[in-house]
């Protein structure tokens, strides 16, 4: 504590938060140092992100045959792959709602991701809401939809771990527009307050629903925004997937550490903000047209293709497979019969309580009522 | 008169406001072009101009926080919550702020501002886009809270509530947005808070309920009076605090028999304070129990919602209860 | 036995769960040095560290959320509010996580948290140094919610709701905190949730209480059985949810006669919801009114706030009503 | 929006903010360039901050004596009234616990102060909370007792008046423990997203109650934590009222102009938190020996009296002055009758509701339950 000082700012820190990392250019170029990554990760990353693709336009078409409630598309945004592949198995994962990218690499399936989102009676999240995905068993907490509200979570459970001396980490995925709320305020500076093993990756898509980035805050940019709690951090080409690839091996290294990191993940959000939105009311054609150049699926096909990664057609073949594949992974979902009727019941406390075993017995009542009258409430 | 829906309604309300009184401003998430995710906003960007239909950043504290602060100077802010499953980071602005600033400074300052926000369950929007959470503002001295039924009461509690020194949290059904339609008057008019409506007359029993069940259980009548030879009187609260005790006083001197029905858990919903009030002042009116037919103790779910809610058949099963006694 | 006010009972009870199990943390704000503000915590820094007694930056939204990320990981933090009235920044965290995140994620996790914090007036603590807000958390479903009245309870309780699954709002009535004085076993002892406390037998009227007002109830048995002959019979809630309905059943079919005193605003208090419960499940006990004694639907007050607080003359009246009638 | 390029951070911008700006030293030398404000100023500025350290004096005193139910020590941070003194009356001032200067340079008098501490019949916050100090005549709002409330209105309201065309300013004061809040974050961006005439000032004393300044924050300072919500700001000797002063003329007029600044204090908190604090658990007594090197009054005094400001012994008659006038206004204060018994039913709403009439009803009856019974319960 000094009344007379002056602090010093680290110009490395400054220029790594206000520049722009990037590796792979739009056009597929390299415009940076290539790490030595090996073949089958960059394939690895391919196939993730064309999965996520896939993916996302199925739950688009079962949003709109109306047996998903509702969808958050993540296309554009699908190199976020390239932060969770270094990951270890061990480590948790708090994601977004956008992230089913993230979803695939930390193990869910195909099948598993539609039966939670169609609810049925093998849903894992026992139909408790919408949008969100996760599982114990993949270290994957399901997020919670009030935005933000996940990246206190990640500083404490990582706070936990250092704890307890694991040597796990744990990386937490959010918008632009959480970087406004207080749970983002209170868990960054937590993190560098407490050093605790946390990798942030704010997606900063430029939107939250209608508001732009500039309207969101005029910080200049994100990871300027995570010095000013200590944090170190990065601000990568988001759509450069090579580029947060290897953006994350340096962050979960540090995090492993003991030291958070922040990276701002400079993305586009090219679909609309969920299925309920209507972007047309504010962003025009011509900007969704303008940055569909960026996304990261056709520059890293670009790159390999011409670096001979990826055979003439085989790209789509790829994309053939998968599709095929969620399409019979669907329709089995779609079979699945849906949830016990008293489902909502469960997980409220881990004990029997008297409230709600009373209101049980009125619950069966009125099933019984229905049944004897006729009546039809769902 | 112009047939409206209650998202028509409450968007001529604000615009009418707008137009009558400079010092009313509407703020929250995507109010602007996107014309609020439901469109109660729609259009009036275009004509006020974003100075007055303000988009803000992601944070419901800010949006009270800066909202009171605008309230403070003069202004008659009209902030919108997404949805009101999200007014949490909002609390202690609500709480300890807009409620507790007339007392704090003793009157010299008042909040004249209403948060408005879609509530309620009905839509499959799952544990966070489903709440009814009235009892934490009901529970909170400072605060009206308002929750109307239909579109014509909508604009005139919308426009009284504007009009008040006081803050109001108006809570939206967004299950009946679009689907209940009625004629709204195109000229100015308000709806005193605290007085409710009698929207069905019947002498064996009371139910008083609000916003989407309202319509619920006025669908119920014809069975109940088929299957159980009852006619319900049913009594639409409109201002949830403070409730409109009168009217509740006086229907159960007809019926002696009071059934309370909402989407809110059970467990210190306001069905508890509307059974406790009589409890303690009219228990001489009571032939029987007071039966409430609410939401469970749960979080709201996204799997089976329409059993999780008051339902016919559970109202079905309070009145044959109250009946019986 | 050794002697103990609540501050060294609840400061026993930290320790010895602390020693009993390495996954149980502090953490609030001055919890650490300066052993918070009562000095619940002293000395537990030096004996387990400051990654174990963790003095937070000033953001309860933080704690909560922080203390959730925690328990999720295998931690059983005991988070401190530095006094309950600052709760609401975190109320979205207690709310839309703590309290569902065991349903959210269809049982996979849970939240063993405890939430401790002091609680109530009685010390000239204005508005926000003397607030009630159980309500709030005993309306929400999937969180525990405590009040002890004495060093015994306090302990036991305290041992209790560290060692569930689940969370719990703990709340310490503050006046108290020194001015109670009970023999407390040096040995571990818990005391089952949900379990209500006989505190003084009689037949005439049943007053159910929680907190310092325990003990308010609890002098005045004398002028009441000496100016209205009546003998009341007190039952401290300890658990507010879920609430011990069994007991205040069995009293009342003795008495007949129901008087709930506490320090939160009457309107949604929880003297509503068994006021409620009673009204919908055993009207048949009842001779007459159920009466509340309870703080008005004011914000908490500096000046007189003895007056404003349920006292001996209010409790009187409510008893002379229940007798009356 | 681009999702190429790099951002710029002004050096300067950057320099003010991790700097420290200050005019006179510790000994009452003069290290920065002196500005030019005449010697009534500086004599105001002096009697402002002797008339703080008195009122404080007896503050603590009438505490002891159990007349004040609590109070926040100001002792060291007087130099806080270089901030509002260059305030129009018109301007709105959002003002800490921690203000007594604030509370005077804005014309509240000793005697209103002690009406308001001792919450007597003349209280004109008829007793509604402690420790709270404000007046609509004064446009000064009455701070809420939640650490950091205040800062999002101070921001709304300023919203407010650039909105109406005014052209005033708000001024918010909070402490460095407040940036950890919810409504800092919030407040500050929507300063900067709205660019609302607001001058904010951190009262950074070093401690928030027990928790040391490296414990609440890891930003390198609070000034640098401002530049990444686009608000400018500066970091100054919050001990060096001239500096204080010059850095609110110069902040004023930003704001005026419709942009928001921050001024980081750096200052050093000489008394306990409050009189229900006890320091000693948690910091050395040698750490406050030291800093009382450095605190504002001792060296304005000796600048003033080495340059002739002040002759000798006018200090002491100055403080002598101040002191028999606040013992005087605290006995006339004292011996006022207190508020009416029923005063916590005024101003909850402005209407009449029937929920507080009838329980108004009930309060009557138990005054006069108490009288018939001859019960003492205040
Ligand atoms: C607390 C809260 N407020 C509002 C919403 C409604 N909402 C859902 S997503 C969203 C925008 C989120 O933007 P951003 O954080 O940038 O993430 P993105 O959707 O762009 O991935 C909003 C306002 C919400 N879910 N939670
Ligand atoms: C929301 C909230 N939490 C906790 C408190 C208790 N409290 C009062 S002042 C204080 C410390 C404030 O520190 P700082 O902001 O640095 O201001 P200072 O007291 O140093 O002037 C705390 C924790 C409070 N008043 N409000
Ligand atoms: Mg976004
Ligand atoms: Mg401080």
């Amino acid at each position: 504590m000094s009344l007379l000082g002056r602090v010093d700012i680290d110009p490395e820190k400054l220029e790594r938060a206000t520049g722009l990392y990037r590796i792979i250019d739009e056009e597929g170029r390299v415009v940076g140092e290539f790490p030595d990554i090996g073949d089958e990760v960059l394939r690895d990353l391919l196939h993730y992100m064309i999965r996520a693709r896939v993916l996302d336009e199925w739950l688009l078409r079962l949003q709109r045959m109306g047996k998903v409630a509702i969808h958050a598309p993540n296309k554009g945004q699908e190199a976020i792959v390239g932060a969770v592949y270094p990951l270890r198995p061990e480590d948790w994962v708090f994601p977004s709602y956008r992230d089913l990218g993230v979803y695939l690499v930390r193990g869910m399936t195909e099948e598993e991701i539609l039966d939670r989102a169609l609810y049925n009676r093998d849903d894992p999240l026992r139909g408790s809401d919408f949008a969100i995905y996760g599982h114990r068993k993949y270290n994957m907490i399901p997020t919670p939809v009030p935005v933000g509200n996940q990246i206190p979570h990640a500083v404490g459970a990582a706070y936990a771990m250092k704890y307890r001396g694991l040597d796990t980490i744990t990386m937490v995925m959010f918008g632009d527009g959480a970087t406004s709320r207080g749970d983002f305020h209170a868990g960054l500076n937590f993190a560098g307050v407490f050093k605790t093993p946390t990798v942030f990756v704010c997606e900063n898509n430029q939107w939250a629903i209608s508001v732009p980035l500039k309207r969101q805050t005029r910080a200049p940019t994100i990871a300027f925004r995570a010095l000013s709690y200590g944090v170190d951090s990065i601000r990568v080409d988001g759509n450069d997937v090579v580029a947060m690839y290897k953006t994350a091996i340096d962050a979960i290294t540090q995090a492993r550490r003991g030291e958070p990191f922040f990276i701002e993940m400079v993305t586009y959000r090219l679909g609309s903000h969920t299925t309920a939105d209507d972007p047309s009311r504010y962003r025009s054609e011509e900007e969704v047209k303008r940055m569909e150049r960026y996304e990261p699926l056709r520059r890293l096909r670009k790159y390999m293709e011409e670096h001979g990664y990826l055979r003439e057609g085989e790209y789509d073949e790829i994309y053939k497979m998968y599709y095929d594949h969620v399409e019979k992974a669907a329709r089995e979902a779609l079979e699945k019969p849906p949830l016990p009727e008293d489902v909502f019941f469960e997980n409220v406390y881990g004990d029997k309580i008297w409230v709600l075993e009373l209101e049980k017995e009125e619950f069966y009542e009125s099933l019984g009522i229905m049944k004897e009258l006729g009546l039809e409430v769902e | 008169m112009p047939v409206m829906n209650m998202v028509q309604a409450l968007n001529t309300a604000l615009r009418e406001e707008m137009e009558r009184d400079d010092s009313v401003v509407v703020l929250g998430e995507d109010v602007g072009r996107r014309g609020g995710v439901f469109l109660v906003t729609e259009g009036l960007i275009d004509i006020f101009g974003e100075e007055r239909v303000i988009d803000t950043p992601l944070t419901e504290l800010g949006i009270v926080g800066f909202a009171i602060g605008m309230a403070l100077n003069g202004l008659r802010p009209v902030a919108e919550i997404q949805f009101i499953d999200f007014v949490y980071e909002a609390f202690d602005q609500i709480v300890s702020n807009a409620a507790k600033i007339r007392f704090r400074t003793g009157g010299m300052y008042n909040v004249p501002l209403v948060i408005r926000s879609p509530c309620c369950g009905g839509i499959k929007g799952g544990m966070h886009h489903s709440q009814s959470p009235e009892s934490y503002f009901i529970h909170t001295a400072g605060l009206y809270t308002v929750m109307p039924s239909g579109p014509y009461d909508a604009k005139g509690l919308l426009k009284s509530s504007i009009r008040l020194d006081d803050p109001v949290i108006f809570l939206e059904p967004k299950s009946i947005y679009r689907t209940v339609k009625e004629e709204v008057p195109e000229e100015d008019y308000t709806i005193e808070l605290g007085k409710a409506k009698k929207v069905l007359e019947g002498g064996d029993v009371t139910v008083v309920t609000w916003g989407a069940m309202v319509h619920m259980v006025k669908s119920a009548a014809g069975l109940l009076k088929d299957k159980l030879g009852a006619e319900i009187e049913v009594i639409d609260l409109r201002t949830l605090f403070p409730f409109d005790k009168d009217m509740i006083v006086e229907s159960l001197e007809k019926t002696g028999r009071l059934v309370v029905v909402h989407e809110a858990p059970k467990t210190l919903g306001l069905g508890a304070e509307i059974a406790a009030f009589i409890a303690e002042h009219h228990p001489e009116l009571l032939y029987g129990p007071i039966i409430r037919v609410t939401g469970y103790d749960t979080p709201f779910p996204l799997a089976h919602e329409k059993l999780y809610m008051p339902n016919i058949a559970r109202l079905y099963l309070a009145v044959k209860k109250v009946l019986e006694y």
